[in-house]
């Protein structure tokens, strides 16, 4: 190699990192914060004491633990429903090329474009009809059937041979059992994919969440956050933060552990 | 099997997604359309048919217009930005280079975090005097900036926020695409003599096309959907400089509790962003496709 | 698969026996109620601790306090609630929201429910001034508890240092803006006086405008967003930025304020004397808390919440509620409540509490916002409140920073308020 | 004049030693052929050719001028790729004159040369396709154009066949000989196949775990392997090895015999199938499988559990499991010691 391609790499690299700083600073320096006092948080005191007080101040002045319970619950409820919902729908979509197919798949795909995100209005007037405002499931509801996972699920069937369902057939398979065991298993790499982006997903939603939970029993940890928050009630830099770190802890250590996985889910999603 | 028997177990299959699609998706969409058209109902004036007046209020009510506009500002100002970040670091951890893990967990982390702890976060860089861009301004000693507090500075100040956010992510489908392409295009390249930038702008960037075209749109898309840190950074002030559509709508439909308005405007939202997915839906369908 | 119903309608039958036993054994009566919180401070925990009290006493009651986050969620979260199968059956709410809560056919008059002269003499026990924002129509709808007032906090090591009396704080415009100057660094480092103006800047405007001789609005459909004392107040607001530099230009932020005076970074700050425990605990200086200054004359609003009876509840409920309610604004309680917050006892009688006065005693500050109560104006409130409230703070916002006149930014408030209210007339 | 000239030239990737102190001379106008199984370093020995491949040690001389630290578009080589490498979205002709827009090449001129490398590969009427629209063969003369149209005098190939059925895999082989010759290049050629390397190279140079075996001639090569390695590479079915240990040699021929007797070093001996013989005397085999392809016939035998092969042109009466002997000339056989090296005799 070159004295001039050595500097340029160098200097590559050397760019590469400093973006890399940028990204991650804001994110160290909330993590920094956080186990400092405010006002050494906010003189930049690198010396200053360490002190664990922030999160136990956020900790008993929050019910944090419920808040992460209640989104665990509410992923954990939407998550299944819409695999399941969407493999059934994707089954159909595939295998069964049922009268209206094509006006019921143009149907679906018409929620890719009109997300739950922005009928807040009137999907909260259905929610209360139902009586299950402020109710984790009515908080999950509107998620379950995902266009996007039928889509994905369409796809990543569609892709699987014909002759692995005949050969089942023969072996004697019904409907349901190739489903279940032909589908579902060549289709994992999507679930996974899939699900990942989900959880991601919903772990970090907050409009409708706000809008539909009113208690602390349903309230997930970005509403709680939120409302921790909220500007009105005054900012204590370092409480927040610390509050702010046990919100995304649990996502980011998952996100830290299996980086690669995760990556490779959002990049599988968004090839389509 | 018989045709009948399949046509009705495909159709029980779908039924549950279609029941919840009917619910959520298209029913919503049906009655805010119809919600839109009456009045609201109160116990001094009852609900009635009011035609199009809720929207000829909204196309002369100068905060829709105002935050319609600032969502337009919002997506141009983040959306060519991150697309070019984006692309950048999806060249960079694309290539073997010491610490690659490490630069895309750092790129990717912005994007595992919630809107509303993001905002949180930016909150304390963009306080006046007290924060952390000011303190260094500061140091080098520029005054300092009321970043939120002023109209000229509170968007700019929410779109680099955004960009920090949503870089990431798009880099990895630019990453996606990167990978597509085979190594062997690039070596043939550099025999040819050809620079990395002109590799880059003759080669990579149009095979990349189709995954900017993606990106473009689903961004587009994205910046109407998020409002989270309106509710912590601004409320959309001063001055509804910083507001936007879906966030009009929400203090509308629930702080005002003016149903009959907000629904005109989610209705203008929807017809907008349905506007958006077609010409998606076009020109992603007649886009080349290579291989 | 029948094994599993099994399971499942074994599960079903103990989950309905324990409910079931659970309400018939206990047969508590069961309230649910919202607060907000505006300020800074450990206010939940304060709340929190009230209500256990109140539960200690009172075994056949049970609360469920829940806080909100702002005034506007907290009355968007009560209202919600009333919709879903879990209503509220009070809430703290902000005063202002009488007559929305009233067109919504919400909530119900305390005169309805109070019937003993005992009672009746606990509805006239509070500060007549904090009663304002809960009448309408003649009858009351809210009962004072977590009141404030604005009030000028001052770090008195800066007044020294600039060479001010720190015991005689300005008490009129010409003087407040004189000793902001003296205060305001030319390097940027300290600003003489800070007012907030997001959040809730029309608050902060009806102090300014009725120091300029003019309330905001005369009553729940007819506001003075156009009369010339109240476009000069804002000009006199916007002055302070522009043309006297005692002020940063923009708007300036209602909590991270707080902060920046604990940082020194501002030598004034108008603000809610609810802030005043916290500042109180945090200060690392020397500082004072003083009256608004007085222009023409002075002034202030009350701010802050009240508690609010929905209409749909039972007469348990309601009675249960009472009993609440009574506690929670019984001298005794307000007196605790106004030494952990700063926000002020809402009757003379918390005063005279022991804990209260000899806290007043020690700590004079917390003394300012009653006392200022003698000039104080009802708060800000109209038929579609938070509509036309966002009209007016739009209006102030847009000529703080510069982007209309205050003539121009008022008239067009006036004009979409007129529009509002019309309908109410 | 040599055109390129390797000396010691080697290449790892950490402990790994892909080329090990490989050096040889390529003529000027030859066609060269690197030829060894997956894995001997032939292809890290074209990317380094070219410049793509950093060197880890050694020289590389081109036209005379040291290139070893030359940037790869400056070396004045050309290249055509495995899967060809063309650029997807653009057509036949931007894809021919890629090169020559980056070296800023006047437009006319850039006609001019496109028209001609169109013309000699036979794609005169597919300028405006796009590669996808295009068959593996039109493919494969795209990147050839592309490589003529570089007007460098060195042209590397990296399997540019594997790609392509074997009818077209001959009819491409021959083209690009006749390429080659006509307008002078000098090739070097990678690839796996010895068919290929017989039918094309002027020059083979045989390689196996990073280190050469063996350069020569294809004739040359098949004629005097060095080694086992290049004897069995070489020829289909390749040349029978047989242990004298394993055999039965008191069978053979006796000067057969006397010349594997007499020296101690021999471990194996070889001989191709086509100079095996049936005959009345020698090694006795069973018949185990035959394989007619019309121009000749292809036995395997079995001697001891030892199994090889024996080729004639003829297609005698011979049937499964019949019971014969076996013999060759000693001019047709090689010897090799226990290193599987070749004793010259």
């Amino acid at each position: 190699m070159t004295y001039r391609n050595r500097i340029q790499t160098s200097v590559e690299l050397i760019g590469a990192y400093i973006l890399a700083g940028f990204w991650i600073l804001p994110l160290l320096y909330a993590f920094w914060a956080a186990f400092h006092s405010s006002s050494d948080a906010m003189h930049f005191d690198i010396f200053s004491p360490l002190t664990l007080d922030n999160f136990r101040e956020a900790w008993s002045q929050a019910p944090f633990a419920r808040f992460s319970l209640n989104t665990f619950l509410l992923v954990s409820f939407i998550l299944p429903g819409q695999l399941l919902i969407s493999t059934l729908a994707a089954y159909a979509f595939v295998r069964f090329k049922f009268t209206g197919a094509n006006i019921a798949f143009a149907l679906v795909l018409v929620q890719l474009m009109i997300t739950p995100e922005i009928l807040i209005v009137q999907n909260y007037v259905t929610l209360s009809k139902l009586g299950l405002v402020d109710t984790i499931s009515g908080m999950g509801l509107p998620y379950i059937a995902s266009a996007f996972c039928i889509f994905l699920l369409r796809q990543a069937f569609k892709s699987i041979p014909k002759e692995l369902e005949d050969a089942a057939e023969l072996e004697g398979c019904g409907t349901m059992a190739i489903l279940w065991k032909v589908y579902v298993p060549l289709a994992t790499p999507t679930y996974i994919a899939f699900s990942l982006v989900s959880v991601s997903h919903h772990w970090n939603n907050f409009l409708w969440p706000l809008i539909i939970s009113n208690s602390v029993e349903t309230r997930p940890l970005t509403v709680g956050l939120g409302i921790f928050a909220a500007p009105e009630s005054g900012v204590e830099w370092s409480i927040l933060s610390a509050a702010t770190l046990m919100s995304v802890a649990p996502l980011l250590v998952a996100f830290l552990i299996f980086q690669k996985q995760f990556v490779q889910s959002f990049m599988q999603a968004g090839i389509k | 099997m018989k045709d009948s028997v399949r046509n009705i177990q495909g159709w029980l299959l779908f039924t549950p997604a279609a029941i919840l699609l009917l619910a959520f998706t298209h029913y919503p969409t049906v009655t805010t359309f119809f919600q839109s058209l009456y009045t609201n109902k109160s116990i001094i004036r009852p609900r009635r048919f009011s035609g199009v007046e809720a929207y000829e209020s909204m196309f002369s009510d100068p905060i829709f217009w105002k935050v319609f506009v600032n969502n337009m500002w919002l997506a141009l100002g983040t959306i060519p930005t991150s697309i070019g970040i984006a692309i950048l670091m999806a060249l960079i951890v694309n290539k073997a280079i010491p610490g690659r893990g490490f630069l895309r967990m750092a790129y990717f982390t912005p994007t595992m975090l919630p809107m509303i702890a993001v905002a949180n976060i930016w909150l304390f860089f963009y306080a006046p005097d007290i924060g952390l861009i000011d303190k260094v301004l500061e140091i080098f000693g520029f005054e300092g900036n009321n970043w939120l507090g002023n109209p000229s500075t509170v968007l700019p100040s929410i779109i680099v926020m955004t960009v920090w956010k949503e870089a990431g992510l798009f880099m990895v489908f630019y990453l996606a695409g990167l990978q597509t392409i085979s190594p062997e295009l690039e070596e043939a390249s550099k025999l040819e003599g050809s620079s990395r930038w002109n590799y880059f702008w003759r080669i990579q960037f149009p095979l990349l096309l189709p995954t900017t075209l993606f990106v473009l749109i689903n961004a587009f898309l994205n910046s109407f959907k998020l409002v989270d840190h309106l509710f912590v950074l601004t409320k959309g002030g001063p001055d509804n400089a910083s507001n936007l559509i879906l966030y009009y709508i929400y203090e509308t439909a629930f702080s005002f509790l003016d149903i009959s308005y907000a629904s005109a405007l989610t209705i203008f939202l929807l017809a907008l962003l349905a506007l958006t997915a077609l010409a998606q839906f076009f020109f992603l369908d007649r886009r080349t496709h290579y291989r | 698969m029948k094994k599993m119903f099994t399971k499942i309608s074994y599960c079903l039958t103990v989950a309905l026996g324990i409910s079931m036993f659970s309400s018939a054994a206990i047969a508590k009566t069961e309230l649910t109620m919202y607060y907000p919180i505006a300020v800074g401070g450990k206010l939940t925990q304060a709340v929190d601790s009230i209500v256990a009290d109140f539960m200690a006493e009172n075994p056949d009651i049970e609360v469920n306090a829940i806080y909100s986050g702002n005034y506007d969620d907290t009355r968007i979260k009560a209202l919600a609630a009333l919709e879903s199968g879990k209503p509220a059956q009070l809430s703290v709410m902000f005063s202002i929201d009488v007559h929305e809560l009233r067109e919504l056919d919400a909530i119900i008059p305390f005169d309805d429910v109070v019937s003993t002269a005992e009672e009746k003499a606990w509805l006239n026990s509070f500060y007549p001034s904090l009663m304002e924002n809960g009448m309408a129509a003649g009858k009351t709808w809210g009962i004072p508890f977590q009141r404030s007032t604005i009030v000028m906090y001052y770090n008195k090591d800066a007044y020294r240092e600039a060479g001010l009396d720190p015991e005689t704080p300005p008490s009129t415009w010409g003087g407040l803006i004189a000793a902001a100057k003296a205060l305001t660094k030319d390097d940027g480092s300290q600003w003489g006086l800070m007012i907030p103006s997001t959040g809730y800047p029309y608050w902060m405007f009806g102090a300014l405008a009725m120091q300029n001789g003019q309330t905001l609005m005369t009553s729940g459909d007819k506001t003075n967003f156009d009369h010339p004392d109240v476009v000069e107040a804002l000009e006199v607001w916007k002055a302070m930025g522009s043309e006297h530099k005692i002020m940063p230009e923009g708007t300036i932020e209602w909590g991270t304020l707080r902060q920046n005076f604990l940082e020194g970074k501002t030598a004034m700050m108008w603000h809610s004397t609810g802030n005043l425990t916290t500042v109180k605990n945090n200060a690392s200086f020397d500082f004072g808390v003083a009256m608004l200054p007085a222009g023409k004359r002075r002034g202030t609003p009350t701010g802050g919440g009240n508690f609010y009876m929905f209409k749909d509840t039972s007469a348990e409920e309601r009675e249960a509620s009472m009993k609440l309610i009574k506690f929670m604004t019984s001298p005794e309680q307000s007196a605790a409540w106004s030494v952990a917050t700063g926000y002020m006892g809402v009757s003379s009688d918390a005063y005279e509490t022991d804990a209260l006065s000899s806290y007043v005693a020690e700590f004079p500050p917390a003394a300012v916002a009653r006392d200022q109560l003698a000039y104080a104006t009802a708060e800000f409130s109209t038929y579609q409140t938070s509509r036309v409230k966002k009209g007016l703070n739009d209006a102030i916002q847009a000529a703080l920073v510069g982007s209309k006149t205050p003539k121009e930014a008022l008239s067009e408030a006036q004009a979409a308020a007129e529009r509002i209210l019309k309908p109410y007339r | 004049m040599s055109a390129i000239e390797v000396k010691n030239l080697s290449r790892s990737y950490g402990d790994i030693e892909a080329v090990k102190d490989v050096s040889f001379t390529v003529p000027e106008k030859s066609f060269t052929v690197l030829l060894g199984p997956s894995g001997c370093g032939k292809s890290t020995i074209l990317k380094m050719l070219s410049g793509l491949e950093k060197v880890t040690h050694g020289i590389i001389n081109i036209a005379g001028a040291d290139v070893t630290d030359v940037e790869a578009s400056k070396r004045g080589v050309s290249m055509v790729f495995q899967s060809y490498a063309l650029f997807p979205h653009l057509n036949v002709k931007e894809n021919i004159q890629f090169g020559l827009k980056v070296r800023k090449v006047p437009s006319e001129e850039r006609e001019k040369k496109v028209k001609e490398a169109a013309n000699a590969v036979g794609l005169t009427d597919l300028l405006d396709r796009k590669p996808a629209n295009l068959s593996g063969g039109q493919r494969q003369r795209v990147a050839l154009a592309r490589s003529i149209v570089s007007d460098q005098s060195v042209c590397l190939m990296d399997e540019p066949l594997s790609n392509l059925d074997s009818k077209l895999r001959a009819e491409m082989r021959d083209e690009i000989r006749d390429l080659q010759k006509r307008l002078g290049l000098t090739v070097v050629y990678v690839t796996h196949d010895q068919v290929e390397a017989m039918s094309m190279a002027d020059q083979i140079i045989l390689l196996k775990l990073g280190k050469i075996v063996q350069v020569g001639a294809p004739e040359e090569i098949y004629n005097s392997p060095n080694s086992v390695f290049s004897a069995q590479f070489i020829g289909l079915p390749p040349m029978n090895i047989l242990n004298i240990n394993e055999i039965d040699i008191s069978s053979l021929d006796s000067k057969i015999y006397s010349e594997v007797d007499s020296n101690k070093n021999i471990k194996d001996i070889g001989v191709r199938p086509e100079h095996i013989v049936f005959s009345k005397k020698g090694l006795s085999v069973i018949v185990k499988s035959i394989d007619y392809f019309g121009g000749e016939t292809v036995f395997k035998l079995t001697h001891k559990e030892k199994d090889f092969f024996l080729r004639e042109p003829r297609q005698p009466k011979i049937q499964l499991g019949d019971k014969l002997c076996v013999s060759w000339s000693l001019d047709d056989m090689y010897l090799f010691d226990k290193n599987d090296q070749r004793l010259k005799s």
